[in-house]
């Protein structure tokens, strides 16, 4: 069920994370090896609208990209088509979104738990 | 039946499958672990020092290791879409991507 | 009684070869708006009959020396001057027209030369190169391309449908309709139209070796045959030099092995490992059809090995690798079916072929029977007793069209659909459904018996008494036949009911090829009478007829009518060379 | 493919008897009948399911044109693999004299082990797969040169046979009965690039809706199976790279 439009909506996104994921991991890797602790990660990425804009985008092309994703598995292997895929779609999405911005805003926002 | 469709392409396209899937899955709870730091953040140092058990870190980077997975798997895709390559070039494309996948997962897991 | 079901139409087309197709879209753009058009296959659109199994290509001269003149030369000599002229003339003509519209309009995509042109090569028989082909499937490019156009326009289409009975008006005068089978429900469907066009594709299948597709039984001839029409060159069957030997239970059994093999530099080699064509022509394995199965056919005389049947062809000589890159196709069938080719010996036997004979038609293809039009393999005429590698496809396509647009301007003298005689409609359907009422039994041995005899008695080497004691064992097999059942329970997609069906055809036909061939006392093209070996007075051609009259049948001889050129002469202008081909 | 060299015999030690299951039934549902069959040389897929029919049940149903690999009708599942049977040896899937043959996958059955193939044909047809003329039979046959790229391109899936044995291959089509499959992709990517052809846009329109090229996930199925060593993964994935390019173009519709 995927039309050029979400295809290429599902390619695009694919292409902003691929650097961003490579990114998180490289950070990941350096702040393992530094033996940072959670509260010293956290107190670099809040406040910086550098790690706003990094997670930010991560999170918005997330949202799309897993929800095309899982609605191409949904309509092939459950069946799910029409307007119910429609609706479960955008709802993966919703629920992505929400969540992720909600992590977003944790650990990137000035102020959050430290 | 299933033998019948066993050959390099349909395994990778399985491969990203599940990848992608499980990612799709594990996603929301990275998202609802980090969120936590910012509504109950002695729950979040729990969980961190939860993660520092074996069994959970291994699942943890068992998750980026999928992460890489797919991401190189979907980078090999657009290239066999996108890229005018003949097919032995996106064969040896796709191995060598699998390779530093291989070497960078290994390598990943000695670090930590 | 069985149920018929009443269906309508305009213009009904039988069969979906290159014929069929054509004449369905020749009809689309002739006919006037609104009228309905029907196609009925006893397969699947464009994937059954022989179009699609052509290799070699199309013959039309285009230019570079070629004529129109040369290739209407070529067709008349290649057919000892049997051929009606006018019909050939226009094959000859039309292809050119044909062609273009292959390329341009249905899309086909001919191999071109270095410059762009069209590549043509020739094959033997030919005093130019004028064949037009894609590799060595060209078939398959004119088939799909038409079958796409076919598929894409509003024609109805009635697949799997087999037709078994031309069903006259009361009076006779006129076509009326078809009686069918929907093979996939095993009904009787009675499909009334102002014209028909019966391209069902001839097939000489009743002989033991054989290239045709499975589908093809000789239905159309026998339905014409039953109503009366008269059939001409009966007696010429072509065979093809090498078919594929493997085995009496293999459907591959017959299968062509590609002429440029021979042509190649490809040799026929004898049990013993020495090569004979030579004995027999001076052109060896590059002699045309005709001769290069005769020789084979005679040396597989010579063996008296039971387990030893057919010859051996043999290509390692030119280096299994470069066989390899040259003849891939070939290779890999033959590889398939567990032979190799490229480097070993397979087994090969002249293969029944073509089909030279058919209705009696005239130039736009219509019958003696008003609202009936034959075309291709099924019309008789444009070939006399050979037939051109490459003017086979020609001729489908450029009669096909011709049909398609002859229907497509007469329906509009048409008013009104023609009731059908109930009677000829109730004996058709109580012919077809004989077998069910009967004891089951096994069908497919009686079609090994016939296919046997026919290669015995009526083969590549014909004799009067060898044709005489073919009549009695086909009478016999017939018999039998009419003894032998199909258990009705289940008639749905019931393919041993129409086996039963394919050896009433097969019979009735192969009933006509001996008697024509009785009444044929010289030896032209295909046909080659051991008891009359000589070619006889060129001037003094004559064509066979055969007709049914009452239970039986009638072959009378009419002269052939010089009407473009006379024997000895040509049309070809003074001092044009003999052959434009370059010597191989 | 292991090459076939000699003429041995197809069977050495199987006891001369093949032991053949074979799908029975209609749309409605069925199963599998067991039938043992002699063993022969040079015997094919077709020529097993032929004899059960003559010599056996004659109300066993198939399809076959042909004989030779050229028409694509007598595709079916051997061994749960699609293949065109005419062709296919019986010592290349013979696993301990047995083998198990049913209708090709993907299509509805009409009875026994023939499928309808209408959904396939009308997809090829939707996917924009009839020429388009530019050119008329009045007109002059328009040079083509042979080793223009593109037109090598065009030429690489002109022998498909339609034969549906990379649509039975394909597990999207299984799972996403709208998409239009590997075959009538091709056909669409010929035509793509084919100078003569005058509905190249539509082309790209046809293939790029819901059930457009854009489903494939490249599996590959179509092209290792595929009898004539055609390979419609690429041509589906030449039709995302116009269509991604063509998207860039117009900007998003
Ligand atoms: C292996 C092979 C190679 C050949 N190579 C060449 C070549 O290189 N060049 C060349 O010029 N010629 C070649 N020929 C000959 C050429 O194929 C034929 O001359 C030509 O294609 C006949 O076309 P047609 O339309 O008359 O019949 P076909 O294409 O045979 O079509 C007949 C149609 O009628 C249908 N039909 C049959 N019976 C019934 C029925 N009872 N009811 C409904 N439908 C029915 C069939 O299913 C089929 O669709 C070759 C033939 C063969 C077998
Ligand atoms: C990091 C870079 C990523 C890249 C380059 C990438 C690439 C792709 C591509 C190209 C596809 C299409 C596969 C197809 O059509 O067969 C895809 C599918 C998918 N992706 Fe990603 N992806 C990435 C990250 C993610 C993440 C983080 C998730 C999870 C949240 C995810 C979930 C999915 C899912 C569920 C599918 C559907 C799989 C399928 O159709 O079989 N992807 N991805
Ligand atoms: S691409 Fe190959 S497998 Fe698919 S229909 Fe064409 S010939 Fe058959
Ligand atoms: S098998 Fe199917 S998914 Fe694509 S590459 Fe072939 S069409
Ligand atoms: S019968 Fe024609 S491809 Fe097998």
């Amino acid at each position: 069920m995927l039309d050029l439009r979400l295809y290429m909506l599902q390619r695009i996104t694919a292409l902003i994370m691929a650097p961003l994921t490579l990114g998180h991991i490289a950070v990941m890797i350096y702040a393992v090896q530094g033996g940072l602790t959670a509260a010293e990660i956290l107190g670099r990425t809040q406040g910086s609208a550098f790690w706003f804009l990094f997670y930010g985008s991560f999170v918005l092309a997330v949202s799309v990209h897993a929800a095309i994703g899982l609605r191409v598995i949904l309509h092939e292997m459950a069946g799910l088509k029409g307007r119910s895929l429609s609706v479960v779609s955008w709802g993966i999405a919703a629920v992505l979104l929400a969540m992720g911005t909600q992590a977003l805003v944790a650990v990137t926002w000035p102020g959050g738990a430290s | 039946m299933s033998y019948a469709r066993a050959h390099p392409l349909w395994l990778a396209f399985v491969l990203h499958r599940v990848s992608g899937l499980a990612l799709a899955l594990f996603l929301p709870l990275h998202f609802w672990v980090l969120s936590l730091a910012l509504t109950r953040p002695e729950r979040l140092d729990q969980f961190l020092g939860f993660t520092e058990q074996p069994v959970v870190k291994l699942a943890e980077f068992g998750l980026i290791f999928l992460l890489a997975v797919h991401m190189f798997g979907g980078l090999r895709l657009m290239a066999m879409e996108w890229l005018p390559w003949s097919a032995p070039q996106k064969t040896l494309a796709a191995g060598a991507v699998g390779v530093a996948v291989l070497i960078s997962g290994t390598f990943f897991l000695q670090v930590v | 009684m069985m149920q018929i079901d009443r269906h309508d139409t305009d213009i009904l087309i039988l069969g979906t070869g290159g014929a069929g197709l054509f004449a369905a879209l020749h009809a689309q753009q002739s006919a006037p708006e609104g009228t309905k058009i029907t196609i009925a296959v006893k397969g699947l659109i464009g994937k059954c009959g022989c179009t699609r199994m052509v290799q070699g290509g199309y013959n039309v001269a285009l230019g570079g020396g070629d004529t129109v003149e040369r290739h209407f030369m070529d067709t008349i000599e290649g057919g000892k001057w049997l051929p009606n002229q006018d019909m050939a003339w226009r094959l000859c003509e039309q292809a050119i027209v044909r062609i273009r519209e292959l390329e341009n309009e249905i899309g086909c995509f001919f191999d071109r030369n270095p410059d762009g042109t069209l590549h043509q090569k020739a094959f033997a028989g030919q005093t130019a190169d004028r064949t037009v082909h894609k590799g060595d499937l060209t078939g398959i490019e004119i088939i799909n391309r038409l079958m796409e156009q076919v598929l894409s326009r509003p024609v109805e289409k009635l697949q799997e449908h087999r037709a078994i009975g031309l069903i006259p008006t009361k009076d006779g005068s006129a076509l009326a309709g078809v009686l069918m089978i929907d093979m996939r429900t095993g009904r009787f469907r009675f499909v009334r139209a102002k014209t028909v066009l019966m391209a069902t594709g001839g097939g000489p299948t009743m002989y033991k070796y054989h290239t045709p597709s499975g589908d093809k039984t000789m239905d159309g001839l026998a339905m014409a045959l039953r109503v009366g029409l008269p059939l001409r060159d009966m007696e010429m069957v072509q065979f093809h030099p090498t078919g594929l030997l493997a085995g009496e239970h293999s459907r591959m059994t017959g299968t062509v092995l590609e002429e440029g093999l021979r042509g190649a530099g490809g040799q026929l080699l004898n049990a013993a490992g020495q090569r004979f064509m030579f004995d027999y022509d001076a052109k060896g394995e590059r002699a045309t059809r005709d001769v290069v199965s005769r020789g084979i056919y005679a040396e597989m005389r010579k063996s008296n090995d039971p387990d030893q049947v057919g010859m051996f062809i043999s290509m390692a000589h030119l280096g299994p690798e470069n066989v390899r890159a040259k003849f891939r196709g070939m290779v890999k069938r033959c590889e398939d079916s567990g032979f190799d080719l490229a480097g070993g010996l397979v087994e090969v036997v002249p293969t029944a072929h073509y089909f030279m004979g058919g209705v009696v038609v005239d130039v736009d293809t219509r019958t003696a029977l008003e609202g009936l039009y034959v075309a291709g393999e099924d019309a008789g005429g444009a070939h006399g007793s050979n037939r051109l590698g490459g003017n086979g496809v020609a001729n489908s396509t450029v009669y096909g069209g011709i049909a398609g647009d002859t229907m497509g301007a007469d329906i509009r003298g048409m008013a009104a659909l023609r009731d059908p005689d109930e009677e000829v409609l109730a004996a058709e359907v109580a012919r077809a459904t004989r077998p069910l009422s009967q004891a089951p039994d096994l069908v497919q041995p009686l079609r090994t018996q016939l296919q046997e005899l026919m290669w015995e008695e009526v083969g590549v080497m014909r004799t009067a008494t060898g044709m005489q004691r073919g009549l009695d064992k086909i009478a016999t097999i017939r018999n039998d036949l009419m003894q032998v059942g199909v258990a009705p329970d289940n008639l749905a997609f019931n393919l041993t009911w129409h086996d039963w069906l394919n050896m009433a055809s097969l019979c009735d036909i192969s009933e006509v090829i001996a008697k024509a061939g009785g009444a044929r006392e010289n030896s032209r093209g295909a046909h080659y009478r051991e008891d009359f070996p000589e070619a006889g007075a060129m001037e003094a051609s004559y064509f066979t007829v055969a007709q049914k009259e009452g239970d039986d049948i009638n072959v009378t001889r009419e002269d052939v009518d010089f009407s473009i050129v006379r024997p000895g002469e040509s049309i070809l202008p003074e001092g044009e060379p003999e052959t434009l081909v370059a010597a191989q | 493919m292991e090459p076939v060299t000699s003429q041995e015999s197809a069977l050495d030690g199987q006891g001369g008897t093949l032991e053949v299951s074979v799908w029975r039934g209609t749309s409605q549902g069925g199963g599998y009948q067991r039938f043992e069959v002699p063993a022969l040389e040079n015997q094919t897929i077709l020529d097993v399911v032929s004899w059960i029919q003559q010599y056996v049940d004659a109300t066993l149903t198939y399809r076959f044109a042909c004989r030779v690999g050229m028409c694509g009708s007598c595709a079916m599942m051997v061994n749960g693999q699609p293949r065109w049977t005419c062709r296919t040896h019986v010592k290349k899937v013979l696993k301990a004299g047995k083998v198990q043959i049913g209708p090709l996958r993907n299509l509805p059955v009409i009875k026994d082990l023939a499928a309808d193939m209408d959904p396939f044909f009308d997809k090829w047809v939707a996917a924009g797969g009839a020429h388009a003329p530019s050119a008329t039979r009045d007109d002059p046959i328009p040079p083509v040169d042979p080793e223009d790229a593109i037109r090598v391109e065009a030429s690489a899936g002109i022998e498909c046979i339609n034969c549906s044995i990379c649509y039975a291959a394909c597990d999207t089509v299984a799972g996403n009965p709208d998409y239009l499959g590997p075959a009538a992709l091709q056909r669409a990517w010929t035509l793509l690039n084919d100078a003569k052809h005058d509905a190249r846009d539509q082309i790209l329109d046809a293939v790029s809706g819901a059930g457009g090229c854009h489903n494939c996930h490249s599996m590959g199925s179509c092209t290792t199976f595929c009898p004539n060593d055609l390979d419609p993964m690429s041509a589906i994935a030449g039709l995302k790279r116009e269509t991604t390019r063509a998207f860039f173009r117009k900007g998003r519709r």
